[in-house]
């Protein structure tokens, strides 16, 4: 079932295959979320930029090979398969790095790019606050101009990666009160006017960083205080108070084809499938083995579905498309698919999932993916987006 | 969107033809209501679509056909599942037609294909029982040597037993009859739909807009359909009979035409689910409650962006089992994702057409709105060649294989 | 899991059982919406009267037997078990008759009861208008104050029972113009002002009934047009202009214990369950065979809680208690069980069900258990209901 | 609420005293994560809820209990379900205190109720293997007779095995063991928990609010426990010996203490889905998104309408399980009513919980909220005594009765 790939993509992916099983670290390096994991997170990273595949779609100059966007899917594709270490770069990878090549200047790319591929800085995110999570109309932290540059002040919260992380990115205020979107739209143009895009330095006067502990016990997410902290007028991206149409094309990454890679979920339903090859059909919950049977079959379909619908936009987008409300498609898409893997895997495994620990292994997934629609804006909200733009329903 | 799944321009243009014809000739719904002239207007509309060679698509052109595959079949089954146009092409065009180009009989094909490409004549496949199952390795009718008097076999097959579900059965002119042979094994068999013996009756379904038969055989016929099949290699061992290599050729060809007709039909069914939604969405747009449409109701937006995600998923799936059916994949892998295509429309179609019926409401079960008719094609198709826990659980024995016991105790033990 | 009923209510249900299984028609009668069926089903409803069973629960002097409503939900079962033909007064048995005992004078009960308990006055309802289905607030068929009474005009839709009935009630506004309950909401009470709860003859002048045809060929609904046609003051319930407060007592019933009473659900799951132990284990679906028995044990389990439920509500009422939100509950959960009941069935029929004809059979009562929710309001309003009324969440 | 539910006015107060002590000394949930004084505050809670009856409420007057029943049970584990308060309620008053009620062993009940009645001691029933399954008629351990060097039985029978998931297992003062015997069947035997051969390990389970121990033993006991069961006719044939009488007791033990555990615990459910339902629509209407509280968005209202629903109707079949165990009912019906509740309410929780984490977003996967603890409270209570699907089977198997082919085929011909 594997996609139409021509030769030469055919011998990436050996390329990258062969260098995967030589390299992925095992046992698995500790956890990202502690000093040392990060540390040793970093480490790899710079291994993978060593062998020009942090970023292989990136352009030679910056660190990546040019490859196709095809090519990249195989490139994780194969990632995944060879159960590769968590990008501790995706942010600035996946989020910044995309929004550099739209709206960044020249400048810019040439500074913020190559130290990202070979994770000597390393991004965090700066998109929530409290009381503004999928709603960034209603972001308060402001960015006030003076000579040369702007002063942020405000708090920013949910910031994933900050605990450890050098630098961020995120939406601030320049002009006029916070908003709010109104009624159920979350896309009233109007009441995102005002708002700036800037990179700063978490380690900069004024930055201060609080770790949220999540119920697995490591900093996941963090707070950042800000208190009159310069940034440059180079770390603007983009037109002052046009932030929000800039952060749109971030979004649409994070949410459609960067973070949740189809190869992803070939993996996970592969994981999946190997589980019920080794469940027990005399289990307690025998007679509904078959049941479960074609639950297995179901996510072995529907990982293949999404990767189909993947490639469909990819093409789309090689031939000169943009990504736009189709990547609210996928998220629904994989975050349920996400939830249905693991609710499977733990009615194969029964009472034994109790026995791994509170926050680890199925049942730890099980909770993070359904926690997990927070990270790109809620599925409700992408519910509205499909319902609005691509089936013309009224606000 | 037909870029998103990969179609040529030629195919996009095949496309384009088909609906044009479709809007200019609508089809008649009320074929089985026995409204008058609904079936001579459909009839008409078979030919006009085969005369753009919609009937022929999928056959080899030295039988009269046009030489294009699954993927420009599965064009045209979405177009006619969106109209459910109460037409032949699944029967027809590609069920019946599978089965004959698979039995490999050049005798047969030159006699039959060139009829049903040019869509003079229509074909139907009499294969499985009441019970419904499509195993490729059984039939409902039985077929005997005849013997005479003097205990010699005289070339005449007798065909005995009832199939059911037989696509078009009661009006086609070429019937292929699937039958266990004596010496183990399935043959195909090709009856004459005009002798006594061989008893026709439309079967009043669900789903009103597709044509289903019960044909009651116990008829003299000439010897199966044999040949070298298409694919795989002959048997091997004692030189074969006509009859020992139709044993095989027949499982093939069933299980050929089974995995083609299922591409075919889940096209067919994204077709019919997305015709469904929108009109399902217009109709939220129109109906005002409490002072604005239902559309701008948050809830009932959110159920149509679900159900909008479902049908892009279940397009991209049955388009890719098209592909590799055109690319010569082997018949495992066909069949695999054939399986996944039927599974996944089946099922999308279903859940679409239960939406629709419940936001339509009340008109939802009148004459006036189709809404009804899409949930009964939902109905009639998802049990079709096997309902999806039947294609589910051959995914799973091909893909994932027996279960074996788990060892965990010990690992647990401390 | 018979509920705990004391043995005089026991001897009733035996009383009950052995009437029906007497009497209850085999081969079953011919449809209700025919004009044979009709009268049949009249026939059957006088036969019920004349064995005091028409309805239990009323007072005697009305041609009940003064019944608790545990008892009514005993004869309720019984008729369900017994496979007893469609109620054709069941419009003025369940919507009608406790409107009058709640907002109706004693003249009109003693003058509308007795007959409609012998069927021979049948009652069809006339709610919905084209553009005013589950929102009363909208309705615009007009009551105008004359001498003596009122003069109706307007046109009413989807009335079950109308092509053949004798008579109708219903709302009609008879002060100020047809408003909307605006918004998400469907109760903004001072919309509802205004409108007037009537009762009619089918057959006075100016009425016409035009039958719509069903999906199964017979006129189960039919429309009412009206034109100037009389009603005297003797036929209004309650006070003019409260028509919407005195009809909401009514869509209670309707929507919690009346139409849909747990035997109802009983019967369907031991049908189900007969089907399942007739089913083929071996069919095209048999890897999913032991998930279906799980699916009809599921059914079972349902059934019965819905019992348990309807129970519970009924003991509050003969307390004391009034039936307000709860119906909203049984309403969802009814109409939803009785739509998985069907598919439950369906996938054990397999392409059987097919053969069954288009709107007969399981196949038939899915179609009409998906439209359902139509009856008595959408279960998107019985939600909101739940979600503003009992879960206290803002409109 | 409670009238509703057919609850007496006695009743009702016993919920307000139990709801009351736990608003007053609210449980301490940090207990596994080793917060200092954790373990000793819900000790002490436990202590407390003895001290109003809470422990010995099933237990008869003459054993030291209050001799209230199943109904009373339920509503003390409904309210310790809404909070999760970690006590042993479930594991030493209910599962364990049943096991040695139901053994008949009198002399065994006299030594060891009276000490659980009132919460001084707490008794744990070590049972299943890691594959779970509680199954009544078998046993992870395995129990032999202890023969002496001139091959005489002295009395004293080996134990050993490695039983999971016993609750309260690693802090009981009181371990009763299921084991099956080499006659076949199973016995229940008393072990000391001080011995060597004895060793308890507290497992680390996903939900961190209840105690679940593993429990490895190769060690002497005395025999198994014995007495006249107390439903249900003795034995017939041969005058029983101890241990052949024990095989029946036994598996007659387990099946009474697994259904009036599954009541209880389908009570607890109810209570934690309830309460997680309260603080979801709580949060919904404080946090704001879009300008106004997001429980004013009609698609969250009506996710929570519909969980509403389902908490009611769950709460109707706990208590009516609760109500016919009260009632003297055979231990079949209260076995299938224990089932349909232990699965409805397993599926509500899951459903509920679930749907809490969702509403919370980012905040429910932290310790501020306690959306995360109702959910692992869901997945490990829906395990506990098995899964929905092992409880489905059972009522399948009960009430609906193997299945028989359906012959359709002949009434279909035509």
């Amino acid at each position: 079932m594997d996609l139409d790939l021509d030769p030469a993509d055919e011998a990436f992916r050996a390329q990258v295959r062969a260098w995967l099983t030589e390299h992925v670290p095992d046992p698995p390096l500790p956890s990202v979320n502690t000093a040392a994991g990060f540390a040793a997170h970093r480490d790899w990273e710079r291994m993978l930029a060593g062998a020009g595949l942090a970023a292989v779609s990136w352009p030679a100059r910056y660190g990546g090979r040019d490859a196709s966007v095809a090519r990249w899917l195989v490139f994780e594709e194969e990632y995944y398969r060879a159960g590769g270490p968590v990008r501790v770069g995706q942010n600035g990878l996946f989020l910044l790095a995309p929004t550099l090549f739209a709206h960044g200047t020249d400048e810019q790319r040439d500074r913020v790019l190559p130290p990202m591929a070979t994770a000597e800085v390393v991004w965090a995110q700066a998109w929530s606050e409290p009381g503004a999570g999928s709603d960034l109309a209603a972001i308060r932290s402001a960015a006030r101009p003076v000579d040369g540059g702007w002063l942020l002040s405000g708090q920013k919260t949910w910031s994933s990666r900050a605990a450890f992380a050098d630098r961020a990115f995120g939406l601030f205020r320049s002009e006029g009160p916070p908003g709010s979107s109104g009624g159920s739209s979350p896309r009233n143009s109007t009441a995102h006017r005002g708002l700036t895009y800037l990179m700063f330095d978490l380690r900069a006067p004024g930055v201060t960083v609080r770790p949220i502990a999540q119920l697995d016990g490591e900093p996941g997410f963090a707070e950042i205080f800000l208190d009159e902290v310069f940034v440059p007028d180079a770390d603007v991206i983009g037109t002052p108070g046009e932030g929000w149409r800039v952060a749109m094309s971030t979004a649409s990454h994070e949410r459609g084809l960067s973070l949740r890679s189809p190869g992803r979920f070939l993996a996970a339903a592969d994981r999946l499938t190997g589980l019920w090859q080794r469940s027990d059909a005399d289990g307690p919950a025998s007679g509904a083995h078959g049941a479960v049977a074609a639950r297995v079959a179901d996510a072995w379909i529907a990982a293949r579905a999404y990767q189909l619908h993947t490639f469909g936009v990819v093409a789309d987008l090689e031939a000169g498309g943009t990504l736009g409300a189709e990547s609210s498609l996928g998220k629904v898409f994989w975050s349920e698919l996400d939830v249905s893997l693991c609710e499977t895997a733990l009615d194969l495994l029964g009472p034994q999932a109790e026995l791994t620990g509170p926050e680890r292994g199925w049942p730890g997934s099980y909770l993070f993916a359904l926690a997990g629609p927070i990270y790109a804006g809620t599925n409700e909200i992408q519910r509205s987006v499909i319902a609005e733009r691509l089936l013309g329903m009224p606000r | 969107m037909d870029a998103l799944a990969g179609l040529t321009p030629e195919q996009q243009a095949l496309r384009e033809s088909v609906a044009d014809l479709l809007r200019r000739h609508p089809a008649r719904l009320d074929e089985e209501a026995g409204e008058a002239g609904a079936a001579e207007a459909n009839a008409e509309l078979w030919r006009r679509l085969a005369g753009i060679g919609a009937a022929g698509l999928a056959i080899p052109e030295r039988y009269g056909g046009a030489g294009a595959g699954p993927v420009e079949t599965s064009i045209v089954a979405e177009e006619l599942g969106r109209t459910l146009a109460p037409v032949p092409l699944l029967g027809s065009a590609v069920l019946a037609a599978q089965a004959i180009l698979g039995s490999g009989d050049e005798q047969a094909c030159q006699r039959l294909l060139p009829g049903i490409a040019s869509g003079s004549r229509i074909a139907a496949l009499a294969w499985t029982g009441a019970r419904g199952g499509w195993d490729p390795a059984a039939a409902a009718c039985h077929a005997e040597r005849r013997v005479q008097r003097d205990g010699e076999a005289d070339g005449i097959w007798t065909l005995t037993g009832t199939a059911h579900y037989v696509l078009d059965g009661d009006v086609a002119d070429v019937l292929i009859v699937a039958a266990s042979l004596p010496e183990g094994g399935i043959g195909l068999f090709e009856a004459a739909t005009d002798r006594p013996g061989v008893e026709r009756q439309a079967a009043a379904g669900v789903d009103q807009t597709r044509r289903l038969a019960t044909i009651r055989l116990a008829t003299g016929v000439g010897p199966p359909l044999t040949g070298a099949a298409p694919t795989g290699p002959a048997p091997t061992g004692a030189a074969p009979t006509a009859a020992t290599t139709a044993t095989t050729v027949g499982t093939q060809a069933l299980t050929r035409a089974r995995d083609l007709a299922c591409v075919a039909l889940s096209a067919e069914q994204v077709g019919a689910a997305a015709r469904a939604l929108e009109l399902t969405v217009a109709y939220t747009k129109q109906r005002i409650q409490f002072g604005r449409p239902i559309a701008s109701f948050q809830a009932v937006q959110h159920r149509l962006a679900e159900l909008h995600a479902l049908v892009q998923s279940a397009r991209a799936l049955a388009y890719r089992a098209a592909q590799v059916a055109a690319s010569g994949a082997s018949q495992a892998e066909v069949g695999l994702l054939a399986a996944a295509a039927k599974s996944c429309c089946s099922d999308v179609l279903a859940k679409v057409a239960a939406e629709a019926i419940q936001l339509h409401g009340a008109i939802g079960v009148t004459w006036e709105y189709d809404a009804h008719r899409y949930f009964k094609r939902a109905h009639g198709s998802g049990q079709l060649f096997g309902p999806p826990a039947a294609h589910l659980a051959r995914i799973a024995d091909a893909v994932i294989g027996p279960a074996e016991p788990l060892a965990l105790a010990d690992d647990l033990a401390f």
